[in-house]
């Protein structure tokens, strides 16, 4: 059965690319190996969905696209390697990717150099169009800055927090977060009144909890990653601490719900995605990222770079496959309704700005708010 | 003669290798190789030669790389200058490590040395101001002369001709009294202090000479990738390091050399196509295999093929 | 039948010969001795005899008629056969104790720990040490302990290699005696090398004189003494 | 500060430090049976982990079945460390720093065979030790039913190693064959099964470690690749690397240590802290302060 | 003149007492012999004074220079070199480089010119394979100089042991059993070298179990049990002593 779909597909495919001959090399960098390697599958399996349907279309203008992978171990370093190697070995058009902040921070001066345009899902507002001028980087989903914004606003205005307590992890989609949480709670007059730091793979927050609960804490504002925020929600029920908590984009997620289902309950995330969204455009994405993938439920990144394959093949479709003229095409007319609503090239060079406020309730995060 | 013949041969592989190729990946990917061979051949020094383990060269790297980044950006001095501090910084840290190996032995130092590596690599990561932390650290500035850009050919150059030159060294110390003595005290510490000689500065040596060369490789990797982030400096690298001086051959001169580029190139040969998932697999299992049947390392077999076909003898002065 | 018997041993270490074609034989209940100059072989013969290096093609040894040349070490010390190893080779880090107990692998903890006592007896000096690391005793402490750990798996053959080595004088005779005690009461069959031969030719039935890897010399006791070159070497032309 | 906190963190402190001395006990027992550290330790943690969620979760072969399965391959696997990396390591006249390479390596290896395999994300364990809402309280302090447990596999665990090693004949000999091959093989010993055994306790311990784990660690790759493994090898070596007592004491002191420096110091430092003291521990004592008999390396 | 001289010196290892108030004077020039039974303290004796222990109390004087507490190394430079009592020697490196390694202390080039290869440091280099070459010849290693020193019978290795401690151009040597397991044609050899080196003005402190070899060389012979000296003397008065007799000897 799934087989034969396969077979169908590498026959489509062969067929096409037998009678149309050329087709066009897209990069695709991200995590596959390592500890870090959650995300690179889902960035694959969304992008490489789009590229199915694009090409089962008859591609563009009859020309089929073609993914080139490769693994950049969430390391900057070998992501500077593979990104090389796709611009100037492999001749691709664009570079999806890397999903790193880092690493796009490090690498993006080669997608200049090259004049090729670089898409990528990281979400550090560090690099900002108005920060890192960059005309061939784009950036394919809403950045954190503007999901923090909205998640202290919820926190102050709706949940009513006074004394916020912040927990966060190490690694730079943290930092950033909480850099500007720090920058927004003043903004309503409140100030955090404890920040305390777990490590990435730390499975105990007693310490920190308790520095928390000494400070007097009223709500907890949760920066980490998904295995962290299970630790932590666990265990704030173990010292039997009882504020509201509302999490980042990595505390929206099944990964996080999956392992506390029951400490979960009642905490609230901002979200880049919510798989159970009623809008159609999300419903028929769940629908078909799940007929092509086993029944495997999509996530943020993965919708992102769906969307990012359809908006190239849009600016493709209408100025060719120089690098140069797609890169401004996408800065300055692309225009397309995706999984995410309407996507648009900003002053931040960022397509949308769509986020969600949610609350898990047992078994999914039930949508309160939807922002554009 | 022999050996002149064979020091010809590398100059002019170095020499010829920009000039017959100008892929930019392809020279990028080199010029990291030299790097990895110029931080394996001191790998190579302290632990083959001096017996000594450090299961934290990735500190040194580390540190050498955001010395020399933040001597040339924050101060702006000359990237040569940042360069040589970095060295410097890290053969001092060297000499510190060497402490706990007068009284620690194998696998006690060994844990030292994680722990070295693990603070560096925590230092990296909260010493925001001066390392940029987990964002990383960008515009570093590029190899020129004058104001003019280096290319990666030209660099290359200079990175062979370093390689070239810590060999030699390496070379030179170990056929000499100083040599001697570190094999000795790989054997025996106690039998190699009765002969008069103090084998905690032979460790403080050892530890410094090879700090030295992973620092020099770091600041060499800070201005060639143009930006740091603490990724490339964790325990995983530093196992990785450890793997490129054994597969190489620990106690071979080329094993620096032959494992730093093998194993640079290896994983990038099937790092795509398909194989992104599977690939680290493939080189974990192909170290491994190498690591079972030739324990020796792939130096010395290399350096066999090189005879054989050259017809060159082995050299009379044996060195076992 | 005789209880050991090598032929045609042959043992080369790196395409070295080190043993070229040696046949020795020894009944139940006798003494041989070995002698030769260092580097003979004298080891090489009663390591290959272990099974500890590999002998050639060709090579037998029969323990009791059967061929055992191609036994892993650890069976044919099972079978009896007990070496011990020239340069002590104790358990550094264990103690004294288990050092004899791990000894007794061959005939179960339970029966040997009447010989484990008497090992304490035989060396007094063991005995205050029990439970030191065998590693920090001292050179003639660590012979001891290797003679005693032989004396605790009860052997059918004994092969000794120098066990004068190292010991003071006392020590020396003492065990001697104790050895030609083993062979009358227990009818043990020894094989010992020893450069002292005045201590080992006394108690011995039967010599071989090995030099290079080969049997230069074989015979009683008398027939070796009376061989000049023999007297020359060994007892000082006394 | 409250006593009640600091009794909490406390209890908090030494249970995560259990759990690397659980995993240093497996180092303790290869370095004491045959003279090697196996740096690919911690991934039969995740081995185990990952095979008893298999057969719990996905063939739903009941607790009892799934538990003997596991640890019955992950004792397959421990023969096969033995024969097929071990052995022709040696034979070939590789040293130690070879085995750690090897072992490296193979930690590797696993950790990204559970990737392509079971995909990257972490995965819920069963609430078979006790869910995530069963504590017991005494006073005013909580202790989560599924840490009594742990507890008591460790205690159990630590006193079996402690007296196979040092009160059985088998141990002495595992010992002695690790000291000296050729000695050992002279007292009778059958070296091969021997080591074939070290390697196979040594993987069982850690494997079994990793199913008792997998409730805090999630059946995850942090199990064989992340800090647990360096704190295991931490504790081991504050306990001689010879001690399986020594080794507990010196994970559950790790686990406090990092706690404390949490509550009183920093937590962002908390890791530099905690290894800088440990390297000072080291060299003050270098044969590990938790290691009584003094015994040296 | 006593070259070497202990003051009360101790040492114990836990309860073990090895070497207990050692009061011990080494007459410059001579063969002294140190004897006694198994773990009386002989071996201890070389460790404390060579500095490999720790001394617990009491002194050590080499030349009327207190060395007690320092570094082996320190201790091999002034001119006290040693043989091992279990033989060690550099596997790793040939039969003369064993040798060259002792040369260390009297190369002067430091590792500039090593790595330039000065004419001076290439000199000095030949003059020292020259010299351990020497050394080879004296125990008759010569032929053997570029082999492995591993596998080689005992009686080379031992040899060669002591060949690398006189490359130290020690003033006082100390040989920890160098006869034992050598026939009496092989230690023979040992004893004329001793005496070559007696001649040479080299002071030997020899511990031994082989009372041939004692009665041969020995000028003075000290007579240790449980870390105490019982008797001293001549050996033809030691020999005699009921004491040694009873505790050493084991004559009636
Ligand atoms: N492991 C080895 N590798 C290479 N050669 C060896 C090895 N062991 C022994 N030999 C060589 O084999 C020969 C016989 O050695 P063996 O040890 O049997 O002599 P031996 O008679 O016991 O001498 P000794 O009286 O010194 O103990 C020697 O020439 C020695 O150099
Ligand atoms: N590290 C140690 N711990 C405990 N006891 C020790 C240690 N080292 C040596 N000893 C003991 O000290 C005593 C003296 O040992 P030493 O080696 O000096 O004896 P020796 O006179 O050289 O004997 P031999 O003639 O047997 O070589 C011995 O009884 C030994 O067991
Ligand atoms: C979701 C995160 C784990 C990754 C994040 N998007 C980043 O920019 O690094
Ligand atoms: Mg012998
Ligand atoms: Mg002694």
């Amino acid at each position: 059965m799934k087989l034969n779909k396969v077979l169908v597909l590498a026959i489509v495919l062969l067929l096409g690319v037998a009678a149309l001959g050329a087709t066009i090399k897209i990069a695709l960098v991200a995590p596959f190996t390592g500890l870090g390697s959650i995300l690179g599958d889902y960035i694959k399996m969304g992008a490489q969905l789009a590229l199915e349907e694009i090409n089962a279309a008859g591609g563009i203008n009859g020309n089929m696209l073609e993914m080139l992978v490769y693994d950049d171990a969430a390391n900057p370093s070998t992501a500077a390697n593979v990104v090389r190697r796709a611009l100037f070995q492999d001749n691709v058009v664009a570079v999806f990717g890397p999903n790193m902040s880092s690493a796009v921070i490090g690498v993006h001066p080669l997608a200049q150099q090259a004049k090729i345009p670089m898409l990528v899902g990281a979400t550090s507002p560090s690099f900002r169009y108005t920060k890192i001028p960059n005309d061939f980087l784009f950036r394919l989903r809403a950045d954190d800055e503007v999901k923090v914004v909205q998640l202290v606003k919820y926190a102050v205005e709706v949940l009513g927090i006074k004394k916020p307590g912040v927990i966060y992890g190490s690694t730079d989609y943290c930092l950033a977060a909480l850099e500007v949480a720090k920058a927004e709670f003043p903004k309503y007059g409140v100030e955090i009144v404890a920040m305390e730091q777990i490590k990435e793979g730390d499975k105990d927050a007693t310490g920190q909890l308790l520095k928390l609960k000494n400070a007097g804490f009223d709500g907890l504002i949760g920066l980490t990653h998904e295995s962290e925020a299970a630790v932590t929600v666990n265990q704030l029920r173990q010292l039997q601490i009882d504020v509201p908590i509302i999490g980042f984009s990595a505390w929206g997620v099944p990964a996080f719900t999956d392992l506390a289902p029951e400490a979960a309950i009642g905490v609230y995330s901002v979200q880049g995605f919510n798989p159970v969204d009623p809008d159609p455009a999300v419903v028929a994405f769940v629908e078909a990222y799940k007929a092509r993938w086993d029944g495997k439920e999509p996530s943020d990144p993965a919708q992102a770079y769906y969307d990012g394959m359809y908006l190239l093949a849009e600016a493709i479709k209408n100025v060719g496959t120089d690098g140069t003229k797609i890169a401004q095409y996408l800065a300055t007319k692309a225009n397309i309704f995706g999984v995410q609503g309407e996507l648009k090239c900003d002053e931040h060079h960022n397509f949308t700005n769509v986020c969600l406020i949610s609350q898990f309730d047992g078994k999914d995060w039930r949508i309160i708010n939807k922002m554009f | 003669m022999k050996k002149l013949l064979f020091i010809a041969g590398a100059i002019l592989a170095i020499i010829l290798f920009p000039i017959l190729n100008k892929n930019m990946y392809h020279l990028y990917l080199m010029n990291r190789a030299l790097i990895h061979a110029i931080l394996a051949t001191g790998l190579v020094f302290l632990t083959g030669f001096a017996g000594q383990i450090s299961l934290g060269q990735a500190g040194f790297y580390a540190i050498g790389a955001y010395s020399s980044a933040y001597f040339t950006v924050k101060l702006g001095m000359p990237i040569p200058v940042g360069i040589i501090i970095g060295i410097a910084i890290s053969v001092l840290a060297g000499f510190l490590l060497s402490i706990p190996s007068f009284k620690l032995k194998a696998f006690f130092l060994s844990l030292v040395t994680i722990a070295f590596g693990q603070i560096v690599w925590m230092l990296v990561i909260n010493l925001t101001p001066i390392t940029g932390g987990p964002y990383g650290f960008f515009g570093i500035p590029f190899y020129s002369l004058g104001n003019k850009m280096l290319s990666f050919g030209q660099v290359f150059w200079i990175f062979g001709a370093l390689l070239v030159l810590c060999v030699y060294i390496m070379f030179r110390i170990k056929h000499s009294h100083f040599g001697r003595a570190m094999l000795a005290m790989n054997d025996d510490d106690v039998a190699t202090e009765s002969c008069g000689i103090s084998t905690k500065r032979l460790k403080i040596a050892a530890f410094g000479f090879a700090a030295g060369l992973a620092g020099l490789a770091g600041a060499l990797y800070a201005h060639l990738a143009g930006f740091l982030s603490p990724e490339p400096f964790t325990f995983f690298e530093s196992s990785n390091f450890v793997a490129m001086a054994v597969v190489g051959g620990l106690r071979h001169m080329s094993g620096g050399v032959v494992g730093g580029i093998g194993l640079t190139l290896l994983p990038e040969f099937l790092r795509f196509g398909g194989w992104e998932n599977y690939y680290l697999m493939v080189t974990s299992l192909i170290v491994i295999v190498i690591i079972i049947f030739m324990p020796m390392g792939l130096g010395p077999i290399l350096e066999n093929l090189f005879r054989k076909t050259f017809r060159l003898k082995r050299s009379n002065t044996k060195t076992l | 039948m005789f209880l050991l018997e090598t032929r045609d041993l042959s043992v080369s270490y790196n395409e070295v010969p080190a043993l070229r074609k040696v046949s020795i034989k020894a009944a139940k209940g006798e003494v041989i001795s070995v002698l030769g100059p260092n580097g003979a072989g004298k080891t090489t013969l009663l390591k290959s005899i272990s099974g500890l290096v590999p002998s050639e093609p060709g090579s037998k040894v029969f323990l009791n008629g059967e061929e055992i040349q191609n036994l892993a070490p650890h069976k044919i010390t099972r079978l009896g056969v007990i070496h011990v190893p020239e340069g002590r080779q104790v358990f550094a880090e264990l103690t004294v104790q288990e050092n004899l107990e791990v000894a007794a692998t061959r005939i179960g903890l339970a029966k040997a720990r009447p010989n484990i006592e008497r090992v304490y007896e035989l060396f007094s000096e063991l005995k205050p040490r029990k439970g030191q690391m065998a590693g920090t005793l001292s050179g003639g402490e660590q012979q001891m302990l290797a003679i005693g750990r032989a004396i605790v798996s009860e052997p059918l053959i004994m092969m000794i290699d120098e066990p004068s080595m190292g010991l003071a004088p006392v020590i020396v005779k003492r065990i001697f005696e104790t050895l030609k005690k083993f062979v009358k009461d227990a009818g043990l069959t020894m094989l010992i090398v020893e450069q002292n031969a005045k201590l080992s030719l006394p108690m011995s039935d039967r010599v071989y004189i090995v030099s290079q890897g080969q049997i230069k010399l074989e015979g009683s006791v008398e027939e070796v003494k009376s061989d000049e070159r023999i007297r020359e070497m060994y007892f000082g032309g006394k | 500060m409250m006593l009640q906190d600091i009794l909490q963190n406390i209890v908090s402190g030494a249970s995560i430090g259990a759990t690397y001395g659980l995993v240093g006990l497996g180092v303790v027992f290869l370095w004491l049976t045959i003279s090697r550290i196996n740096f690919a330790n911690i991934s039969s943690a995740m081995l185990g982990a990952y095979l008893f969620y298999t057969f719990y979760t996905m063939v739903k072969l009941g607790f009892f079945l799934s538990f003997v399965l596991s640890v019955g391959v992950i004792a397959l696997y421990g023969l096969g460390l033995r024969i097929f990396i071990y052995e022709p390591i040696r034979k070939r006249g590789g040293g130690r720093l070879e085995f750690v390479v090897a072992t490296l390596m193979l930690c590797t290896f696993w950790l990204n065979l559970i990737i392509v395999t079971y995909g990257a994300l972490p995965k819920p364990f069963p609430p078979v030790f006790g869910g995530s809402k069963d504590f017991i309280t005494i006073g005013s302090i909580r202790i989560p039913t599924l840490y009594l447990n742990i507890y008591l596999v460790i205690a159990a665990l630590m006193v079996l190693i402690y007296f196979i090693l040092n009160k059985t004949l088998i141990g002495k000999s595992f010992r002695a064959a690790a000291q000296n091959r050729e000695a050992a093989a002279l007292m009778g010993i059958d070296v091969k099964v021997t080591t074939s055994l070290s390697f196979v306790m040594a993987t069982c311990v850690v494997g079994i470690a990793g199913i008792l784990l997998a409730p805090i660690y999630f059946v995850s790759l942090e199990l064989g690749g992340g800090s647990i493994g360096v704190k295991g090898f931490a504790s081991a070596v504050l306990g001689g690397l010879t001690n399986p007592y020594g080794t507990i004491l010196g994970g559950i002191s790790l686990g406090l240590l990092e706690n404390f420096s949490t509550l009183y110091i920093s937590s962002t430092y908390r890791d530099i802290i905690s290894f800088s003291v440990l390297v000072a521990v080291l060299i003050l004592k270098p044969s590990g302060i938790f290691n009584w008999k003094g015994k040296k390396i | 003149m006593d070259i070497l001289r202990t003051e009360n010196m101790t040492k114990s290892f836990g309860g073990v007492v090895a070497n207990n108030n050692l009061s011990i004077g080494i007459p410059e020039g001579k063969i002294t012999a140190l004897i006694g039974p198994n773990g009386s303290g002989k071996t201890t004796f070389i460790n404390v004074v060579t500095g490999v222990h720790p001394i617990t109390s009491g002194k050590v004087y080499f030349k009327d220079r207190d060395i007690s507490g320092l570094d082996v190394n320190v201790i091999s430079r002034m001119g006290i070199a040693r043989t091992f009592q279990k033989i060690r020697l550099f596997e790793n490196l040939s039969v003369i480089e064993n040798v060259l390694v002792a040369r260390k202390p009297f190369y002067k080039s430091g590792p500039i010119s090593v790595v330039l290869n000065t004419p001076k440091f290439k000199r000095e280099e030949r003059d020292n394979r020259e010299k351990a070459l020497e050394l080879l010849k004296l125990v008759g290693l010569e032929d053997k100089a570029y082999d492995s020193p591993t596998g080689m019978a005992y009686g080379l290795r031992r040899c060669l042991e002591i060949a690398r401690a006189l490359a130290l151009e020690p003033q006082l040597l100390f040989l920890d059993e160098p006869a034992a397991g050598m026939t009496r044609d092989e230690f023979k050899v040992i004893m004329d070298l001793i005496i070559i080196l007696k001649e040479r003005g080299i002071t030997t402190l020899l511990v031994e179990h082989t009372m041939d070899f004692i009665k041969a060389v020995a000028d003075w012979v000290y007579v240790l049990n449980f870390g105490q000296v019982i008797a001293q003397g001549k050996f033809e008065e030691i020999e005699r002593d009921p004491l040694v007799l009873k505790a050493y000897l084991g004559e009636e």
